[in-house]
C-alpha cells in the first residue's frame, strides 16, 4: 500500500430511545462535533461517505437530505447502505487511492422513527421467506443461539454473562443507552423471554444516534493530531443469504474477514497482540461465537472463555469496554461506533470506561456487520502510537 | 399469495411507510403566523447572511444551525420577486399514471425568488395567458380573504402591472 | 491513483418489463455475461460493489439474497446507492477499491427491476417525508405536483431555455435522435430506428415544455463491469479501457429543502456541482480542453432538454452553445463529439443500472465493442456522467485508451 | 437542546406497493405443493440438492436444472419458542395468542435448511434432531400456504 491512513478524530451523540430532533439534525450535531474533536472546518475535508438505509429513513435517497446537514456542500460524497464499518472501509479505499486526503464518515438511524424490527425482514426473499412470517432477526439470531449452544454445550448463564459484562461497562459510558447498575446473571436470566434462549437482555435495545470518525492519509493526520490511531488491516467477507450455506453456530464469514485484517497487520496470535476489542454483537450469543471467529479461542469454547474473565474490562483482553450493541444499537452507526470506541482506548481518551490495567492499549480490533445472524462481517485492525510498518 | 399474470407467477407486497414517524424541527411555525397576519417572513443565517424562504433550520453553505426561536433573526420579506422557472402542467400526475386537464384547469407553476432572499420556493401563478409567462417576469403573492395561518394562506402569484 | 483498466462488460438487454425472472436471478445474466466476455471467475474475483435504487423493488439491501448468485458468496461486498447516480457511484467505488491497492479485481454491478415496484411511487417517496411536513402546515396542491421525476426536471428545462434559448423543437430533435441512436444499441429498451422530430413532437404535452416523447422510459435491467489493475489487465484483454479520472460532487437538493424548507439552489440549470465534479475528474485525467480532447460522451439524460444542459456543464462547449451546436450535428453519431450514441436514458433506464450504463458505454466505445452504435471516429477519451437525487448529485467519470 | 414541543412528528398515508416476479424455479416449487410435493435442484458439481430451489449453487457458481422431489419428511436442526412475534403492519413485538414454535428442518433428501413453524406439539416435547413432517392444506391450490406447518412424527 502506498499511502497510510489514520482515524484522527470520533465523535458520538447521547444514545437515546427517541431523540428530540429530526436525523438531518442529529448529522448536523454529530458532524459538528467531530469537527470540534478535529479541531478543523468543514471546508478541510474532502470528502464525505454516510452509512444510511434508506428503510430505515423511510426515505428513497436518504443521502439527498443529508449532503447539507452533513457539511457536504459542494463536496465529493456517497452513501454506503450497510453497516459503518462498512462506509469507513470505502473511506480507507479513497484515501489510499491518493485521490483524497481527509474524508468525514457518519452513519446514523432512529429507530423511533422506523416501524422496529420490520427492515431486516424485507432483506428476505419476497416469494418465501418473507411470505411465510417466520423469520425475522430476533427469531433467526434465537436459531442461531439454540444451534450453538446445542453444537458445544454453551449455557444460557454463559450467554447472561455476555450481557452482565456488556452491561456493566455501559454503566461508565456516557453516551450508552442501556445501563443497568448492579446488574447480574439473574437480572438478565428474569428478562422478558422473547425468542428462546433469546431474552430482552440478550438483545439490542432500539436506538437513535449517530457516530462520526474522521480519517486521513499520513501528511495529514500528523498535522492534525499528535495522536494518530492507524488502519493496520481490514477484512470482509459476505455470507450466503441461505442457512445450509452457512454453519450457524460458527461465524465462518467472520473467520475469513478476520483472517484478512489480521494478515494485513501481520498479527499472528490475537489473544497476544489485541489489547481491546470492539464487536457489533446485536444479542449476547453472538459475541462469544465471534470469540471463537476470531481466533481468540477454539472453536466452541466461547462460553469457557467468558469464564475466565479474559474479556472484562480489567481482564487479559477486553472486549465491549463500551457496552457494545447490547448497550446501543442504531443501526448503520454501531460499527462506527466500535471504530470510533477502539480509537478512544488507544488513544486513552475513553474516560471513565478507559481500560486501566494494561501498560498500555496499543492495538485495536473493531467488528461491524450487516444483514440476519451477521450475514456480512467486516474487521478493522487499529494501532496507536508507533507509525505502521507496512 | 402468489398470483398469476399471463404464463408467470408473482407475489405482492408493500413497504408499509404509514408506520414511519418522522421528525422535523417546527421552523414553520413562526412562518405560519406570519402568514396569519399576511406577512411573509425569512430567517436569516447568522453564519453567512443567506436569507430562506420558506424557512429551514440549518444552513448547508456554511453549516450554521439557524435560531428559529430568536425573533431578531427572523425579518420580513417582500411580497414581490421574480420567477426563476415554471412550467405548465398540462396532465395530473396520478398515482395510477397521467390525466389530461381540460384548457382551462391546466395551472402554471413558478419557481420564485422573492426579493431579498437567497432562496427559491414553488407557487402557483394566476391572471395571465400561458404564452405570457416569462422567466425573469415580477410577479407578487395573492392572499387568501381570511389567512387561517397555513401554508395555503397565500393562494397564488399574480403578474406585477 | 494507480492505474485501473475496464476489462469487461456485461449487460442485459433491458426490456419494460422481466416478469419471467426474480431481481438475484436476472442480474445474473449481467454477471454471467461480463464473466464470459472476460473468461473470468467468482474465484479471480477479489471484491464486489454493487447498488440499485432502494425502495423502487421493495427489497432492503438486495445483495443479502442475491450476493450468491452473482458469485460474491465468502466475498467482500461493499454496497452504495446514491439516487439516479447509483450506478456510477457503485462504478468509482470500485475504481477506489482497486486503485486503493487493497484489492486487484472488482467486479461491480448496478440493477433495477423497476416491474416489480411501482415507479411513480418509489420516486415519490424520495420526499414523501418533505411533502408530510408541507401538508402538516396546510400546503395544498404544490406538493402533489412535486410528486414526480418530471415535476422536478421541467423547471430546469424552462430555466435552461431562457438562458440559451434553446426551443422545444430542439428538444424534440434531441429525443428522436437518442431514440435513433438507441435502435442500434442490442441492449437498449425503446428503440425506435425511423423515428423523426415531427413524431416526438406530436405526443402530448405532460408539463410545459415536455412532451411526453421527452421522457424517459421505466426499464428492468443490470449491468456489471470488472476492474482490475495495469498487470492483470494485459492477460485479460488487448485493448482495456482506462480510468483516467474521477469525482462526484453534491449540493443543496433543488425546488425543496429538507423537509420542504428553503434551498439555495436556486437554479436547477446551473448544476455547480456536476461543474464542480467535471473539473476535478478533467484535471486529474490532465485535460485542459475538454471540446477538443473528448470524443464521446454519456450524460445522464432522462429528459431530453438534459441532453444541452450536461454538454455545457461537462465543458463539450462554451454555455450556452450547445443546442447551436446540436443543429451542427456535433452531437451525431458521426459528430465531433456525438453524445449517447447508446441512445441514453432516454431509451434505456433501468434506474439504478443507468448511471453505470453510462461508464459501460463510454469503455464499450473506447474498447471499440460497441457494435452497431459505435461512433465514426476513433475514441481516445469519454466522459460519463450520473445525475441522482433531486438534480443535486452529480458523478463524473472519464476514461481513455491509454494508462497513466 | 430542543424543548420537546420544538420537534414535530409528520406522517404519511402513501404505502407503496410491489409484485414481485418470482422466477421459474420458485414457481415450480411452489406449484408443486399442489400436489403435496417438495421438489428441490441439484447441483451438477457438488451434488447438493436446495429448497427451496434456486438458480445457482453459490459455492459451485453452476446453473442449476437437474430437478429432484425430497421427502416431506425431515428432522429439526434448530428451533426456536416465540413468545412474541413481530408486528407487521407497525413493527416491533408484540403477544402472540400462544407461544409458536420455529424451527430449522432439514428434509430428507435435500442438503438445504429451511425455516417453517412446528405445530401439534407442546414446547416441553420440542428438541433438536426430532422427526417431524409437513401438514398440508386439506384444499392444495399451489400456494406457499399449502404448506401449513410441520408436525412430529
Amino acid at each position: 500500500m502506498a499511502r497510510k491512513v489514520a482515524i484522527v478524530a470520533c465523535s458520538q451523540l447521547i444514545y437515546e430511545k427517541k431523540r428530540n430532533s429530526s436525523r438531518e439534525m442529529m448529522v448536523y450535531e454529530v458532524i459538528n462535533e467531530l469537527l470540534k474533536n478535529a479541531g478543523i472546518s468543514k471546508a478541510d475535508i474532502d470528502s464525505f461517505i454516510s452509512a444510511q438505509n434508506d428503510y430505515l429513513e423511510g426515505r428513497t435517497i436518504s443521502n439527498m437530505r443529508t449532503v447539507g446537514p452533513s457539511g457536504a456542500y459542494l463536496k465529493d460524497e456517497s452513501k454506503v447502505e450497510m453497516d459503518g464499518a462498512f462506509a469507513a472501509l470505502y473511506a480507507y479505499l479513497r484515501i489510499l487511492s491518493g485521490t483524497h486526503d481527509v474524508v468525514a464518515v457518519y452513519g446514523e438511524s432512529m429507530a423511533s422513527c422506523y416501524p422496529p424490527y420490520l427492515p431486516m425482514t424485507w432483506t428476505l426473499d419476497p416469494s418465501f421467506d418473507r411470505q411465510n412470517g417466520f423469520v425475522n432477526e430476533i427469531s433467526a439470531a434465537a436459531l442461531q443461539a439454540c444451534s450453538y449452544m446445542y453444537k458445544y454445550g454453551i449455557t444460557e448463564k454463559q450467554l447472561a454473562k455476555v450481557s452482565v459484562k456488556n452491561l456493566e461497562n455501559a454503566t461508565k459510558n456516557p453516551y450508552a443507552l442501556r445501563k443497568i447498575n448492579n446488574i447480574d446473571i439473574e437480572t438478565v436470566l428474569k428478562s422478558r423471554l422473547l425468542y428462546s434462549p433469546i431474552r430482552a437482555l440478550n438483545a439490542y435495545p432500539l436506538t437513535d444516534g449517530a457516530c462520526a470518525i474522521l480519517m486521513a492519509s499520513e501528511d495529514k493526520a500528523m498535522e492534525m493530531t499528535d495522536k494518530p490511531v492507524w488502519i493496520e488491516g481490514v477484512g470482509t467477507c459476505h455470507d450466503s443469504y441461505y442457512m445450509e450455506n452457512r454453519i450457524l453456530a460458527d461465524c465462518d464469514c467472520l473467520q475469513l474477514a478476520a483472517k484478512s485484517a489480521y494478515k494485513m497487520a501481520g498479527i499472528k496470535d490475537p489473544l497476544k497482540e489485541i489489547d481491546v476489542i470492539e464487536l457489533h454483537e446485536n444479542f449476547s450469543h453472538e459475541e462469544l461465537i465471534f470469540y471463537e471467529s476470531l481466533g481468540l479461542c477454539s472453536k466452541g469454547k466461547g462460553g469457557e472463555f467468558i469464564d475466565t474473565g479474559a474479556t472484562l474490562i480489567n481482564g487479559i483482553l477486553p472486549v465491549n469496554p463500551s457496552g457494545g450493541a447490547l448497550s446501543a444499537n442504531p443501526v448503520c452507526a454501531t460499527g462506527l461506533i466500535r471504530i470510533a470506541e477502539v480509537v478512544m482506548q488507544i488513544k486513552h481518551e475513553a474516560g471513565e470506561h478507559q481500560i486501566t490495567n494494561k501498560k498500555e492499549v496499543n492495538i485495536g480490533l473493531a467488528h461491524g456487520q450487516n444483514g440476519i445472524c451477521a450475514q456480512q462481517n467486516i474487521v478493522f485492525i487499529l494501532k496507536g502510537a508507533r507509525k505502521c510498518e507496512m | 399469495m402468489m398470483k398469476q399474470e399471463g404464463e408467470y407467477s408473482s407475489v405482492s407486497g408493500e413497504w408499509p411507510l404509514s408506520a414511519y414517524k418522522w421528525k422535523t424541527e417546527r421552523f414553520f411555525d413562526k412562518y405560519v403566523e406570519g402568514l396569519k397576519r399576511k406577512q411573509i417572513t425569512g430567517i436569516r443565517c447568522t453564519g453567512c447572511g443567506s436569507i430562506f424562504v420558506p424557512p429551514t433550520v440549518i444552513c448547508c453553505r456554511c453549516l450554521t444551525r439557524l435560531r428559529l426561536e430568536n425573533d431578531d433573526d427572523w425579518i420580513r420579506i417582500s411580497e414581490r420577486g421574480t420567477v426563476l422557472s415554471y412550467t405548465i402542467s398540462y396532465m395530473e400526475i396520478l398515482p395510477g399514471g397521467l390525466k389530461e386537464r381540460k384548457k382551462e384547469d391546466r395551472i402554471i407553476y413558478a419557481l420564485v425568488q422573492l426579493d431579498g432572499t437567497d432562496t427559491h420556493m414553488l407557487v402557483e401563478l394566476r391572471n395571465l395567458f400561458e404564452e405570457d409567462v416569462k422567466v425573469g417576469m415580477r410577479i407578487c403573492a395573492v392572499w387568501v380573504d381570511e389567512p387561517k395561518g397555513a401554508l395555503s394562506d397565500i393562494s397564488h402569484f399574480i403578474p406585477v402591472k | 491513483m494507480r492505474n485501473v483498466a475496464i476489462v469487461g462488460v456485461g449487460m442485459t438487454k433491458h426490456v419494460s418489463k422481466r416478469r419471467d425472472v426474480n431481481i438475484p436471478e436476472m442480474v445474473y445474466e449481467a454477471v454471467e455475461a461480463v464473466f464470459q466476455e472476460t473468461g473470468l471467475a467468482p474465484k479471480d474475483i477479489d471484491a464486489f460493489v454493487t447498488g440499485n435504487m432502494p425502495a423502487f423493488e421493495g427489497i432492503n439491501t438486495p445483495e443479502l439474497w442475491g450476493g450468491g448468485y452473482w458469485g460474491a458468496y465468502r466475498k467482500p461486498v461493499i454496497r452504495i446507492t446514491t439516487g439516479g447516480s447509483t450506478g456510477a457511484s457503485v462504478a468509482q467505488g470500485a475504481i477506489y477499491a482497486v486503485a486503493s491497492g487493497v484489492y486487484d479485481t472488482v467486479l461491480t454491478l448496478a440493477f433495477e427491476k423497476q416491474s416489480d415496484g411501482d415507479t411513480s411511487v418509489g420516486l415519490n417517496s424520495t420526499s414523501l417525508a418533505d411533502f408530510a411536513n408541507l401538508n402538516s402546515y396546510g400546503a395544498t396542491a404544490v406538493t402533489t405536483q412535486l410528486s414526480s421525476a418530471i415535476g422536478l426536471f421541467v423547471y430546469q428545462a424552462t430555466s435552461y431555455m431562457h438562458k440559451s434559448g434553446l426551443t422545444i423543437d430542439q428538444i424534440d430533435k434531441a429525443a428522436a435522435m437518442l431514440r435513433r441512436n438507441a435502435a442500434k444499441n442490442p441492449y437498449a429498451h425503446l428503440k425506435q430506428p425511423n423515428i423523426t422530430a415531427e413524431d416526438i413532437a406530436k405526443t402530448p404535452m405532460i408539463s410545459y415544455p415536455l412532451r411526453f416523447g421527452h421522457t424517459c422510459p421505466a426499464s428492468d435491467g443490470a449491468v456489471a463491469m470488472i476492474f482490475t489493475t495495469k498487470e492483470k489487465a494485459k492477460k485479460i484483454t488487448r485493448k482495456p479501457a482506462w480510468v483516467k479520472g474521477l469525482a462526484a460532487c453534491s449540493e443543496d437538493g433543488t425546488v425543496l429543502g429538507q423537509f420542504g424548507g428553503g434551498s439555495i439552489n436556486i437554479d436547477p440549470a446551473e448544476q455547480r456541482s456536476c461543474k464542480f465534479a467535471a473539473q476535478k475528474a478533467y484535471k486529474m485525467a490532465g485535460i485542459t480542453n475538454p471540446e477538443k480532447e473528448i470524443q464521446v460522451a454519456e450524460p445522464y439524460i432522462p429528459f431530453g432538454h438534459q441532453l444541452f444542459i450536461y454538454f455545457e456543464r461537462l465543458f463539450l462547449c462554451k454555455e450556452g452553445d450547445a443546442p447551436k451546436l446540436f443543429d451542427q450535428g456535433v452531437m451525431d453519431l458521426n459528430g465531433a463529439i456525438p453524445i449517447c450514441p447508446s441512445g441514453g436514458v432516454m431509451s434505456n433506464n433501468a434506474i439504478g443500472a443507468a448511471a453505470m450504463v453510462r461508464i459501460a458505454e463510454c469503455a464499450l466505445q473506447i474498447m471499440q465493442k460497441a457494435g452497431e452504435h459505435q461512433v465514426t471516429q476513433d475514441v481516445h477519451t469519454a466522459v460519463a456522467h450520473g445525475l441522482g437525487g433531486s438534480a443535486n448529485l452529480n458523478v463524473v467519470t472519464v476514461l481513455g485508451d491509454s494508462p497513466n | 437542546m430542543a424543548k420537546r414541543e420544538e420537534v414535530k412528528e409528520v406522517t404519511t398515508n402513501i404505502n407503496p406497493s410491489y409484485d414481485w416476479s418470482v422466477g421459474y424455479y420458485m414457481e415450480r416449487f411452489i406449484k408443486e405443493f399442489k400436489s403435496n410435493k417438495i421438489f428441490g435442484v441439484r447441483c451438477p458439481a457438488c451434488d447438493k440438492v436446495y429448497i427451496p430451489p434456486r438458480m445457482i449453487c453459490e459455492q459451485c457458481f453452476k446453473k442449476l436444472s437437474d430437478w429432484v422431489e425430497v421427502s416431506s419428511e425431515g428432522s429439526i436442526i434448530s428451533y426456536t419458542i416465540g413468545h412474541v412475534e413481530l408486528d407487521n403492519k407497525f413493527g416491533g413485538l408484540k403477544e402472540p395468542i400462544e407461544p409458536n414454535i420455529i424451527a430449522l428442518i432439514h428434509l430428507d433428501g435435500s442438503d438445504s435448511h429451511i425455516v417453517h413453524q412446528i405445530k401439534e406439539t407442546s414446547t416441553d416435547e420440542i428438541r433438536i434432531s426430532m422427526r417431524v413432517k409437513a401438514v398440508w392444506a386439506k384444499d392444495p391450490k399451489g400456494y406457499l400456504t399449502d404448506l401449513c406447518y410441520f408436525k412430529p412424527i
